[in-house]
């Protein structure tokens, strides 16, 4: 029935209207950098003045910035689907529901990634990091992560908006699970701000590969158990 | 049995948390005829429809559209029976028109922009195509959603209160477009509280009661 | 790491043996019990009289019998509770796993209320687990805790599990419920082998598992007789546990009379 | 025609029908709990094993977790309202609106402090801090910060609510006016950790609780304009 | 003068972006008369009664009820007017009970328990009492919504579509309600699709094109 071409199309089309509404909208990915720089300056201020301690875990802050957008990003992208049961007029197009993974966890994924470009400089100027490694090698990476948050998300972000409460219920999931990968995001950008000498850089990469490789697989496999009601 | 029959619902019950919406339910309904589906308010008549439009399955019982099991066929079913219901599945911040390409690209309609331009002037949304649906008040929805459900022939019809919000013109509308599907040979399950009009469209009737079927089937 | 130079008479050679044998009944009383229902009467009981029979001699064993551990002393001997009970931990949450992927291939309510049940009792056994690990990372390292690779993921894991086990309360409709959390359980599961290759992949200060051959076989032998114990007293509290979720979810998903049962289960 | 009295109970029916619904869904309270802890240790893990510094900086990661778990709850508080358009039945009850602001203010403030208080042994236990200042001292602190983040959070909750993308909105609005209050809470629970030698507790619980008179009264009269469609 | 009109609608216009849903309207209703409003999908009725009911505000005009200006007396007018609209206004996880109970706390009603009981069994959902809103079809929340309006007799009620999703039952009682409405001196603006239906039950009629007034006032 199903070929895999006609999975990328739908995921296609399902990615275009996520973008149609976004570009209609215009809200999200503005909101969404004013938040993660509101909370890159939470940051300075709570942790107070002390510069060094600031660029030391420039890294850190930068990832939680994003992680902490990447949960209002991805409920609002299926907020969109629980209004009028759109996500069930979907499905009964009939949308395969792979493709709708597919399509959701790509457009949440470059959408985190424009995310962290631009929040990318701001960043750089209020901690004073360099760019050791290379500005290509970094935006790289920093796909590499969005990737390996966006995929559990989507999953996470389907559940979630089904239940109660689900504002509180998808960061309740999602955080725990994306730790690991997360840790290897921040590794892997320190090394990248301060220098890689001992070339960990590599495997720390290929670490954040394979929980992408996993975390792709398992949400592809898994996600249509989710959106399928019974 | 040469042709199997549009709808096959055998002993079939749907449970909501501890209530049973639909229970130990047996009807057919021959290809290309058309049913009529009443009861009083919370009888079952939506979860019945979301079921044999394989938006939900039954907690126990088997449905079989055109002689295929629902939960096994899903993917091939959902391209054949089409379902209008009391939630209308649109996109809020799409305009009419990109919430229709949208379900005309993903079915492979044919011409999709012509198509989706004949549609829109025929629920009288033409000078609304650019509206976000957000927009729209609760008749101009449904002329939405019905403009939705016809992008593709589908084989089996399902309308749940489908005169619901339209104003005269869009009841008379509705009626001459159900009549048109059972022409062309579309199967037809219409739920309605507006009993005779209903009647008057339908070949059989299927009257239930606490999500049971009361009373001889047509 | 600790090396023993001592040799020991034979009777304590023989003795060495013993949870090696205890621990094979525990697991044919396990096997019989899962592949014999009829048998479920009494298996348990069985288990939990050895169970409980070893945990009460455990003390006596892991405090005064075997000598003190040469580089922490008595303090090491919590390593005989804190290391078992971090393995049924990750035991039980690998069988929750299991049941989480069994019930996915085909739905049956045994396989959510195992995965339930599992998910609990591992959750249980880990924070008692890593709660006498900081106890004992005290008097050895200093401080109750600290950040390092092995304490984080296991802190990780145990808030994994909590998430899972709170979506499951947050969810009413059965179905949906055993679906949403067995996909979130494969999920989380993720984390065990995470958990587990931690010691080698960040250099940490814990202890990487050691080989047997490299500690004082009194050592194995007090930590295997501690294993078997909390094997047989994991198999009983998920069992348990088990029943009691397949009471509830029997009683949540039951056919009223009025509708003799058809079809079965969904 | 609507004296003070009418207001309070107004407030207090307000407040009663959110923990209902609260109690109802018992969703809320247990999901922002898991989520604080997830988000401690997410701070913990993203800045590395130097428990110094996390000890050091305790109150604020501590009041980071807080401020983000309000976000959440603060939206959650609204979202219940538009579903139905039910705040425009409560409006047209009618309900003063300045009741409204009252009741769910002071509710998402309980919530708040419950959390902050259910999260703080967790915290103490996982950042190694001592209180030194006196619990009951902490808690009265505590309760003044979250009042702080309640009130402006509240009224921007409501207009977040209305505007589209409304999930982003809510931060980016919240973030930068919460950051005066916030620094002073942070400094007064971080000289409660680390004692307060130089008796400066007073000025920053002062500067708090002017914060919190102005951020009630100016709520007081501005959300009724907020939910008021005129 | 001796008693001013229920209803004074001047010039009133309404905007939405660039488009006037409502537009130059003007209309008197006096106390205890009925007023019929029809129109097509998108006429501007529903914007109309959510201006009347004080749930929003006109962008141009006045409009005052029992003499009241509804911009300036709105805390006093709500508490007279009721507005039963195409949303439900209710809290989908609070029960029927509880939804019923608050309303009638913040409108003091005496008796609360006792009114609401009496209530949900008017409306058949007695059985039902305990069952979260988010659980109810759509039949059962319209009478969940009836209910709401009715624990406090109003001096004006404002009904849009009350008929729609309701059973055949639920109609007649609806009915009832409204002769019932009526003859206790309540004024009542109907808005409905069914038209000879609403001619029936009102004395005056007032047809919407465009958010205009067309044809002669009854
Ligand atoms: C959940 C994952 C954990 C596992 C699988 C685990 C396993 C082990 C094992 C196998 C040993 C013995 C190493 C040896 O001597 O052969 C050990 C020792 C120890 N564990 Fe754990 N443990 C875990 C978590 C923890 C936690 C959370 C703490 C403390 C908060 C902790 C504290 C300790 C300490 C202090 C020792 C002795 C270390 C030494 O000999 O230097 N462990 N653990
Ligand atoms: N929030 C809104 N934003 C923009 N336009 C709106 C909004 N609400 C209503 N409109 C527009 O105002 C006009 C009147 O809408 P209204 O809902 O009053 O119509 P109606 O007569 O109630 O129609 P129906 O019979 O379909 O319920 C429509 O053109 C609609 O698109
Ligand atoms: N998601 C749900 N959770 C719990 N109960 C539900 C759910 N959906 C429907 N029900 C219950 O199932 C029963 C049948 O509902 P259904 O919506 O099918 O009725 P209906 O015949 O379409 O009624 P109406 O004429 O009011 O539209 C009702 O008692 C309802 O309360
Ligand atoms: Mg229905
Ligand atoms: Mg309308």
């Amino acid at each position: 029935m199903s070929g895999h071409p006609k999975i990328l199309a739908g995921a296609f089309e399902v990615l275009r209207k996520d973008l149609l509404i976004e570009w209609r909208t215009r809200a999200r990915l503005n909101a969404l950098i004013f938040f993660s720089l509101a909370t890159l300056l939470l940051f300075s201020f709570a942790l107070g003045p002390d510069s060094e301690l600031l660029r030391k875990n420039a890294a850190g802050y930068y990832w939680l910035g994003i992680l902490m957008a990447s949960v209002l990003s991805l409920g609002e992208s299926f907020r969109i689907e629980t209004e009028n049961l759109a996500l069930d007029g979907l499905r009964l197009i009939p949308t395969d529901p792979r493709a709708v993974f597919l399509g959701k966890a790509f457009g949440n994924a470059v959408m985190l990634w424009l995310l962290s470009l631009i929040v990318l400089p701001v960043m750089v100027a209020l901690y004073d990091v360099t760019i050791r490694e290379g500005v290509a090698q970094l935006a790289g990476l920093l796909f590499l992560g969005c990737l390996g948050i966006s995929a559990p998300g989507t999953v996470y972000a389907a559940i979630a908006s089904n239940a109660r409460a689900r504002d509180v219920l998808l960061p309740l999931l999602l955080f725990p699970v994306l730790l690991p990968s997360l840790l290897a995001s921040v590794k892997a950008t320190g090394l990248i701000f301060e220098g890689d000498p001992m070339l960990q850089l590599r495997s720390w990469v290929g670490l954040l590969a394979s929980f992408n490789v996993l975390y792709w697989g398992l949400g592809f496999v898994l996600f249509p158990k989710i959106i399928e009601d019974d | 049995m040469s042709q199997p029959a549009a709808i096959e619902v055998v002993d079939v019950s749907k449970r909501f948390g501890p209530r049973w919406a639909v229970a130990r339910l047996t009807f057919t309904l021959a290809t290309g005829r058309a049913l009529l589906l009443t009861g009083h308010n919370g009888s079952g008549k939506t979860t019945l429809l979301r079921m044999l439009a394989t938006a939900t399955f039954p907690t126990a019982g088997h449905i079989r559209l055109f002689g295929q099991e629902t939960r096994a066929e899903r993917a091939a079913l959902r391209d054949e029976v089409a379902l209008l219901s009391h939630a209308s599945f649109l996109y809020e911040d799409l305009s009419a028109e990109q919430n229709l390409t949208l379900v005309a690209r993903l079915r492979g309609v044919p011409q999709a922009k012509a198509a989706v331009a004949a549609l829109l002037d025929k629920v009288g949304l033409t000078t609304r195509s650019d509206s976000p649906a957000r927009h729209f008040s609760a008749g101009m929805r449904k002329r939405l959603a019905i403009a939705r459900l016809l992008l593709k022939r589908p084989k089996l019809a399902l309308l749940d209160e489908p005169f619901g919000e339209l104003d005269p013109a869009g009841i008379r509308q509705m009626e001459a477009l159900i009549r048109e599907l059972k022409d062309g040979g579309t199967g037809v399950v219409l739920a309605t509280h507006l009993v005779e009009q209903g009647q008057s469209l339908t070949d059989e009737r299927l009257h239930l009661e606490n999500g049971r079927a009361v009373g001889a089937q047509a | 790491m600790r090396h023993w130079t001592l040799t020991y008479s034979s009777q304590t050679q023989a003795l060495l043996w013993l949870p090696m044998i205890l621990l094979a009944l525990v697991l044919a009383l396990i096997g019989v019990h899962v592949f014999d229902p009829k048998a479920r009467r009494w298996t348990w009981k069985a288990l939990a009289v050895i169970g409980v029979g070893m945990a009460v001699g455990q003390p006596f064993l892991a405090l005064s019998w075997v000598p003190p551990e040469k580089y922490m002393g008595d303090t090491g001997r919590i390593l005989y509770v804190h290391v078992p009970q971090v393995w049924m931990a990750l035991i039980a949450l690998t069988l929750n796993f299991g049941a989480s992927l069994a019930f996915l291939l085909k739905k049956s309510w045994v396989s959510d209320a195992l995965a339930e049940a599992s998910a609990e009792v591992g959750v249980l056994f880990g924070a008692v687990g890593v709660t006498l690990g900081a106890l004992w990372a005290k008097p050895t390292w200093g401080a109750y805790w600290t950040w390092d690779a092995r304490l984080t993921t296991a802190a990780i894991l145990l808030v994994v599990y909590s998430g899972y086990l709170a979506l499951r309360k947050f969810i009413e409709d059965p179905e949906k419920r055993a679906t949403w959390s067995a996909v979130v359980g494969i999920f989380a599961a993720v984390d065990i082998p995470v958990l587990w290759f931690s010691v080698k992949w960040w250099r940490s200060m814990h202890q990487t598992q050691s080989n047997p051959s490299t500690v004082d076989p009194l050592m194995t032998a007090v930590l295997r007789y501690s294993a078997t114990a909390f094997l047989a007293l994991l198999a009983v509290f998920i069992y348990q546990r088990f029943l009691v979720a397949s009471a509830k979810r029997n009683e949540e998903v039951a056919l009223p009379e009025a509708l003799p049962a058809v079809g079965g289960t969904p």
